[in-house]
């Protein structure tokens, strides 16, 4: 109980400085006049993203600039960590080999367990990505939660288990590129109509065969999904190769 | 109708939190590591599945709630996740715990010992 | 007496409920002694926490608001797995 | 007009396709070079004709992403000041690409490094160009990640990845304060944008965003603290100082000359965006009085690094160690250039960054050939390596002669102008730029003496690699160029840029009069 | 009433402040570089938190801002109840940037433990002021 | 009733800031990971109460799920107690 001692005076000042601050502040109950602005406009009104969500229109539509290079943030960290742990082809080829102290994994319940929740999650995040412009959600969320499924496999059955059935780190980061180029055809398509950068309405077509979609908003948070998605498998079987395997190379590389 | 799934809703919520609460007492109060096992599992089948359930049933019942049938969809979807996961999961953590012997315990028989 | 006063009755009930036993859980949390009873105390309180959710979603009427649920409950049984192989063997991916 | 929003898009959609690419042609170094060279390239050509818009045009040129004007959503704001050194980034960029073929000749993963190197790019003029605080947070994260990245390339030497950690994790804790700092801006004055922000300063009306809300003395204190602070440890000033002599000498070196070329200038950049065009010109008493405080701040923590720098350039055995010590001596300069708050002040600090960057760069590349020549950064090794290597001795001697400010090298010109500026405000800060310009002299010299007159330990048979002496002539040549003319190049363009930056109603203008047109 | 609304805001916003202190503690002065990562985790998170509390507005009712039915009357009362969205898009798009960088810390400090066989930061400073003392690197 | 939506955020702050406390000074770096976990869950539902739905998504995503997994990696990869 000794480390709690810092803790309840810390406790304490705050509710004694609160005790001052509070006559001087204001209450907050207005809405700033921006903020105002994007929920009036969103989906009615002449400035419109043509989406009901306003968080995701301001993500990809009104501030989509932002988002754009958030995501090739994401992608520039996911290949510095590739190059941190980079290997050449032999020893990829080696590092798919199955290591000595390899088990089958944990127990048959969580094995089974998992494989019906891996099915669950593929809906689940697919609709959370795809009524985005709906919903909360979205490309980066949807992607999040599809990263569920492999990050489960990896720990329930193994690494191989995933790399057997095909999904290797080079395929994961093929799937990832094809969704940033996706990103960024659908951010250029605009310029070949005489519009502007990550111009959405009226360039998009707000509704396809009755469906709300919401212009482009629609195809980047499918792109997204994609590239989250593959981004985060491939960033987890990268880590997932053991630890003897990569202090291997690492000595055959310095007695070189 | 809509009224008995409303009320059968609503019971199964109060259900739900007499449950967590008493799940979250075990927790605090038995003695080890498996023992709580117990009580969590008072705490997550009965704290969350039902309640869960349970919030699906009032949904389709309640009249003034907008979107309906979306609370009612989501909240049996996450039922039925945390119905399969909290098991497992619980089981995962009291395998590692067993395989590790990180827990102090003296048990009278060990029949998982005596398997292996 | 309808139904949406009875049910903001009963969530007078229900709510403090549901926090208190998270407070419970977070004090097992904290008690600890060993790993797997802070895990199994994150666990339950992540479930409670998803079961809450719901609750709180149709006590602020907005169907928006329940999505949060699902992914709380998947993350955590992920950080079940992660934490018991870890235990059973030391490399997670193998 | 599409050229502005495409210059940074250009490197970035480069960067997204180079894995696939890389994975199609199988890892061929020679076509991953040539890509890299026509990305670097096309984002050179596009950066001069953006250098051209904004010198052919009197007020500032706005870019809307997706037809939304500013506040409601992200603009492009092109002026003279980031036209000037949009070019310059674009251009170092291009050469140094040159330069690193032949430098990583030795190393696996060319396709990982040409990635993060358009990535780097791209969060470069992102930084430039940017018209609105919080696009201006996401860009710096763009450039430091790619640094972080970068910084760790060899990942097999320990030093490389520690001290890249190092400055992952005081980079990361800087960039979130400047993210709580733009919170309070949101809180305040309802927005990010930068003219927008500008007009709430001074007291002027703009559409949209309405007024100003609670204490506007008090937020623009802490908030401006807080984001000079992300400043002063982007351009590593001397309390934050201590991650930049460790990792700029351990990234390759061509990363070397980008990182304290280029990407120290992001502090220094967006400290002139904050304090010339949002709290610049005449504001109302007690903003003055903030705003002068933190100029006074800023100054003094710049003197401070400078003197320091140069003393520890003496004691250092490794040649990029000293290198990076006189980066932290720079920019302490440029700081305190930037406090001034003059025009003096600011030309001579655009011009220095100019000059200082160029030099810089040269002086890392120069190096580096004899790194790449001896494998070994000590300088004691290098010893007499210079009578080997003709080219890259004479511009490493243009380079020191230069950052010295030896006539009639560019950085002479700046130092007068430096001089001069200093001059007007106190006399002790010229003395400053003085007496650590001498400190700084003899570390050159020595460093030289060693290269050029020491003895070789051994007979050194490698040749100079063509394209690296080549670049580094280049660069040479440059500096002798831009010493020679400097006259021309201040009143050409320094002066007009610093002009520009001073007016910040011009700013202010070009927004709203786009705002009006769009907005009926 | 509303003072009492007044000090739980001042409250919390302290107690957020108390954190963001306590993490920068955390990333200073923890040895260990796990624990520095950690600290970077809640300091970012916290961070996070603040920014959010900008946007929220203490009336009741008040409502996550999803526009709930498409029809005019359903917007005059969504804009007197909806909370400000775009302090929540800043974080989302800081949530995901914090994300990458603690993923990238995380791989240098394993590259770390590779090469070195510690993850204490004071060793570490000693292993490198000996490898400069030697002059090559 | 605003006073509800305020007391649960205090609640979910104060853990947040206790265990955020224990999670930076505890030796153990596993049981920290499990502190900073319920640190990740306090501020989900203090997220919820703002009325952020999809900061809740990504949020719970990225602190309760990709960082204790990530650091479980850290951890199982190099030391778990740190030495002073």
């Amino acid at each position: 109980m000794k480390r709690l001692v810092p803790l309840i005076i810390l406790l304490i000042t705050i509710f004694g400085l609160a005790y001052y601050i509070t006559p001087k502040l204001p209450q907050q109950t207005e809405l700033r006049p921006l903020g105002e602005f994007y929920l009036k406009n969103s989906y009615f009104g002449d400035y419109s993203a043509k989406s009901p969500e306003v968080v995701t229109s301001i993500l990809w539509d009104y501030r989509g600039l932002d988002t754009l290079f958030e995501t090739s943030v994401f992608f520039i960290a996911i290949i510095g960590s590739l190059t941190l742990f980079r290997l050449n082809k032999k020893q990829e080829e080696e590092a798919k080999q199955k290591a000595e102290e390899f088990r089958i994994g944990l127990t048959l319940i969580i094995k089974s367990v998992t494989r019906v929740i891996v099915v669950m999650i593929l809906a689940v995040s697919a609709s959370i990505a795809l009524h985005g412009h709906l919903t909360p959600g979205g490309g980066f969320q949807g992607g999040s939660a599809l990263a569920v499924a492999p990050l489960l496999i990896i720990a329930a059955y193994s690494k191989y288990a995933l790399e057997e059935h095909g999904l290797d780190k080079t395929r994961a980061l093929i799937f990832r590129s094809i969704g940033l180029l996706g990103i960024a055809l659908v951010a250029l398509v605009p310029l070949l109509s005489g519009g502007f950068l990550m111009q959405n309405q009226p360039i998009f077509p707000a509704k396809l065969g009755g469906q709300l979609v919401s212009g482009s908003l629609i195809y980047y948070n499918f792109f997204e999904f994609l590239a989250v998605g593959a981004g985060f498998t491939a960033v987890f079987l990268l880590l997932a190769i053991p630890e003897k395997v990569f202090k291997k190379f690492l000595r055959r590389e310095a007695n070189e | 109708m809509s009224e008995i799934l409303f009320y059968l809703g609503a019971v199964m919520i109060t259900i739900g939190g007499i449950c967590d609460l008493f799940g979250a007492l075990g927790l605090l109060k038995f003695p080890n590591f498996y023992i709580r096992l117990h009580a969590a599992t008072v705490g997550t089948i009965g704290g969350a599945v039902v309640p869960l359930f349970g919030v699906g049933f009032l949904a389709l019942g309640a009249d003034f709630l907008p979107h309906k049938y979306a609370i009612a969809g989501a909240s049996f979807v996450t039922g039925i996740i945390v119905l399969l996961a909290a098991p497992a999961g619980s089981h995962a953590l009291a395998y590692a715990a067993h395989k590790t012997k990180i827990v102090k315990w003296e048990p009278k028989c060990d029949h998982l010992e005596v398997e292996e | 007496m309808n139904l949406e006063n009875s049910f903001f009755l009963l969530m007078k009930f229900v709510i403090p409920v549901y926090l208190l036993a998270f407070i419970i859980y977070a004090i097992r949390a904290f008690k600890g002694p060993t790993i797997v009873d802070i895990i199994l105390a994150v666990d339950c309180m992540s479930f409670d926490i998803a079961a809450f959710m719901a609750i709180l979603a149709i006590y602020f009427k907005s169907a928006f608001l329940i999505s949060g649920a699902i992914t709380l409950a998947l993350w955590a049984y992920l950080l079940d797995i992660y934490i018991a192989k870890h235990l059973v063997g030391k490399e997670v991916g193998v | 007009m599409n050229v502005i929003g495409l210059t940074p898009i250009i490197p970035i959609v480069f960067a997204f396709a180079l894995p696939l690419f890389s994975i199609l042609i199988k890892g061929n170094r020679k076509i991953i070079q040539f890509y890299a060279l026509i990305g670097t390239g096309l984002t050179l050509i596009s950066s001069y004709k953006l250098f051209q818009l904004g010198y052919s045009s009197n007020v500032p040129l706005v870019y809307t992403f997706g037809k939304w004007i500013a506040p409601i959503g992200i603009v492009y704001e092109v002026d003279k000041l980031n036209a000037l050194i949009a070019l310059l980034t674009a251009g170092l960029m291009f050469l140094i690409a040159i330069y690193s073929y032949r430098y990583l000749e030795h190393d696996e993963g060319l396709e990982w490094y040409y990635t993060l190197y358009l990535g780097l790019e791209a969060g470069l003029l992102g930084v430039l160009l940017t018209g609105d605080a919080f696009n201006l947070f996401v860009m710096i994260e763009v450039t430091s990640i790619a640094a972080y990245a970068l910084v760790m390339f060899y990942r097999d030497r320990g030093d490389s990845v520690f001290s890249g950690l190092k400055y992952a994790l005081i980079g990361a804790t800087g960039t979130t304060m400047y993210f709580l700092a733009l919170g309070m801006f949101y809180g305040t004055f309802g927005t990010v944008n930068f003219a927008d922000l500008s007009a709430k300063v001074h007291g002027l009306s703009f559409p949209v965003s309405g007024m100003p809300a609670g204490n506007i003395v008090i937020t623009s204190g802490i908030a401006l603290a807080l984001a000079t602070w992300a400043f002063l440890i982007k351009a590593a000033i001397v309390p934050n100082h201590f991650w930049l002599p460790e990792a700029h000498p351990a990234a390759p070196s061509p990363i070397s000359a980008i990182l304290s070329g280029l990407v120290v200038n992001v502090g220094v950049y967006a400290l002139i965006r904050f304090l010339y065009t949002v709290y610049g010109g005449s504001l109302a008493p007690e903003l003055a009085h903030v705003v002068s405080l933190l100029s006074v701040i800023a100054i003094a923590l710049g003197a401070v690094s400078a003197l320091f720098s140069a003393l520890m350039m003496n004691v250092q055995k490794d040649v990029k160690r000293l290198i990076a010590y006189s980066t932290i001596m720079h920019m302490g300069y440029l700081f305190m250039a930037v406090g001034l708050g003059t025009e003096l002040g600011l030309q001579a600090a655009l011009f220095h960054l100019v000059n200082h960057s160029i030099a810089k760069a040269l002086l890392f590349l120069a190096a580096g050939i004899f790194i790449h020549a001896i494998g070994s950064r000590n300088i004691e090794d290098l010893s007499g390596v210079g009578r080997r290597m003709p080219i890259a001795t004479f511009s490493l001697a243009i380079a020191t002669l230069s950052l010295v400010g030896i006539p009639p090298l560019n950085v002479f010109f700046s130092k007068l102008l430096l001089f001069n500026a200093f001059i007007d405000k106190n006399l002790i800060l010229a003395w400053i730029l003085v007496i650590s310009s001498v400190i700084a002299l003899i570390a050159y010299m020595r460093l030289f003496y060693v290269i050029w007159f020491g003895k070789p330990k051994e007979d050194i048979k490698t040749k100079e690699p063509l394209s690296m002496s080549l670049t580094c002539l280049l660069l040479a040549l440059t500096c002798l160029a831009i010493g020679l003319m400097a006259p021309t190049i201040v009143d050409n363009f320094i002066a007009p840029a610093a002009a520009q930056t001073l007016d910040y109603n011009s700013y202010i203008n070009a927004v709203l009069n786009l705002l009006s047109k769009l907005l009926h | 009433m509303n003072e009492v609304i007044t000090f739980i805001w001042t409250v919390i916003i302290l107690s957020l402040i108390a954190t963001v202190i306590i993490s920068l503690y955390g990333i200073a002065r923890r040895p260990n570089l796990t624990k520095k990562l950690i600290a970077l985790t809640i300091f970012t998170d916290t961070a996070n938190l603040l920014v959010v509390l900008l946007g929220y507005r203490l009336i009741y009712p008040v409502a996550p801002p999803v526009l709930p039915s498409f029809s005019k009357e359903a917007l005059q009362t969504f804009v007197k109840t909806a909370v400000d969205p775009l302090p929540q898009a800043f974080v989302i798009t800081a949530v995901v940037i914090g994300m990458a960088v603690n993923v990238l810390i995380a791989f240098a400090i394993i590259q770390i433990y590779r090469l070195y066989g510690t993850v204490d930061a004071r060793k570490l400073g000693e292993k490198q002021s000996t490898l400069l003392k030697e002059g090559g690197i | 009733m605003i006073e509800i939506h305020l007391l649960m955020l205090l609640i979910t702050v104060i853990i947040g800031l206790i265990f955020s406390y224990l999670a930076i000074i505890e030796k153990d770096s596993l049981k920290a990971i499990g502190f900073s976990a319920v640190h990740a869950i306090a501020y989900a539902i203090a997220f919820y109460i703002l009325m952020a739905p999809d900061i809740v998504l990504a949020y719970v995503a990225v602190a309760v799920g990709i960082y204790s997994a990530l650091l479980i990696f850290v951890v199982s990869k190099t030391e778990r107690y740190e030495v002073v």
